[in-house]
């Protein structure tokens, strides 16, 4: 079962890993991954708005269908909502299993998926006071599509 | 019915939420945008192109044909950018 | 240039990511490996023993074609030696980039190449007594030689 | 001439390092392994099979055609097992 997080709140990868491999002795590799907010162009701050309700149970489907495809012993998902400035950590993923491809695959999958099937908008706010909504990129289409079955 | 939008859909409707009673012949979800759609001009602004709006219902994706009921709770999005 | 270390003591995985990205806003991902002792078949303890010297310069090369190949912001990798029970960490492979993907395949590719070309060697100790030396896997090699070119 | 042994060639060898001065006709690493499997059964023993041992000449993999002179230092080892 994974732990899934909405918050504001930064996260602590070491103390997430360390929690998900507390008193076990059946963990090969853990995987992560962490997303930043990048200062690209000038950005100022992004802001992430979410759907609450939707969210959790979006990211909990996403981590379902990871945990059906690899063996995992366990699996952390934390996004991050509210105002984040560049530096900031956005989203954080994490697996564990007692092999490595399994912990490697199955993040790289969490993250293209959550990036395509969580509801999640970001907005950027520039040194010169414009503001955009990010648009979604067919190259997350594309890494979220080649984990597609048959 | 419970209608919630989010992101530039929220902020060209003009508000975050809002319940709404279409008539009968509101079935599914594409007959739902078409009413909402003429309900105000910034509603009008927020479903101008159909194909960058995204939906939910009940907190599930959901396509045009999706049937929406009284008690649904439906979102309007554009495609998420979280990650 | 990556860190490279060899050591007997514990690492930190929350400390070494910091480090990475610290003082920086151009890092848009961050991908791990940690790779743990598993308690099989009885296993008391793991001893890792390695050739002083090129196991650095390997660990150095197998960072530099990583390098060359994506465009990192930054990489780290840690090996541990000596005696490990089960649940300890052995290996930590962290890679930073502006793009998510060049931070994940990079990791995956690093941990593959590791495994087939640093030199280090397994030891397990079982409960019973018993000794064996880990022996090479031909999925191992598999795994690595999905990374060659041409 | 300074050969390092590790993993279960280190065992069987009984040794971790020996200084040795091979005759003039061992010229690369095939012939190396030739003449230091015959100079004791221990070595016999780390290089009877031949396919399992690796090596690696100034701390750079070596094939068995790579050649080795006077000062290289020349190490035998197991397929790798780390990370």
């Amino acid at each position: 079962m994974a732990t899934v997080r909405v918050q504001q709140a930064v996260f602590d990868l070491g103390a997430e890993s360390a929690a998900l491999a507390a008193g076990r002795h059946d963990i090969g590799g853990m995987a992560s991954f962490v997303g930043l907010c990048r200062a690209d162009d000038g950005l100022a701050a992004m802001t992430l708005e979410h759907y609450p309700g939707m969210t959790e149970r979006a990211i909990e489907a996403i981590a379902a269908e990871a945990e059906a495809r690899w063996p995992l012993t366990g699996c952390t998902i934390i996004h991050r909502v509210g105002r984040l400035p560049p530096g900031e950590q956005i989203v954080l993923v994490l697996t564990a299993s007692a092999h490595r491809a399994a912990a490697l695959e199955s993040c790289a999958f969490l993250i293209d998926w959550l990036k395509t099937r969580a509801p999640f908008w970001k907005r950027e706010e520039f040194a010169d006071g414009q503001e955009r909504w990010v648009e979604a990129k067919a190259e997350d289409d594309a890494a979220a599509e080649r984990w597609a079955r048959g | 019915m419970r209608i919630l939008y989010f992101a530039w859909v929220r902020q060209k409707v003009g508000r975050a939420e809002e319940e709404v009673a279409p008539p009968p012949e509101v079935v599914d979800v594409a007959g739902l945008v078409e009413w909402l759609a003429a309900q105000s001009p910034g509603h009008a602004d927020a479903f101008a192109n159909r194909r960058t709006i995204r939906c939910a219902v009940n907190q599930e994706f959901a396509r045009p044909d999706q049937p929406v009921r009284q008690g649904d709770e439906v979102a309007f999005f554009p495609p998420v950018t979280g990650g």
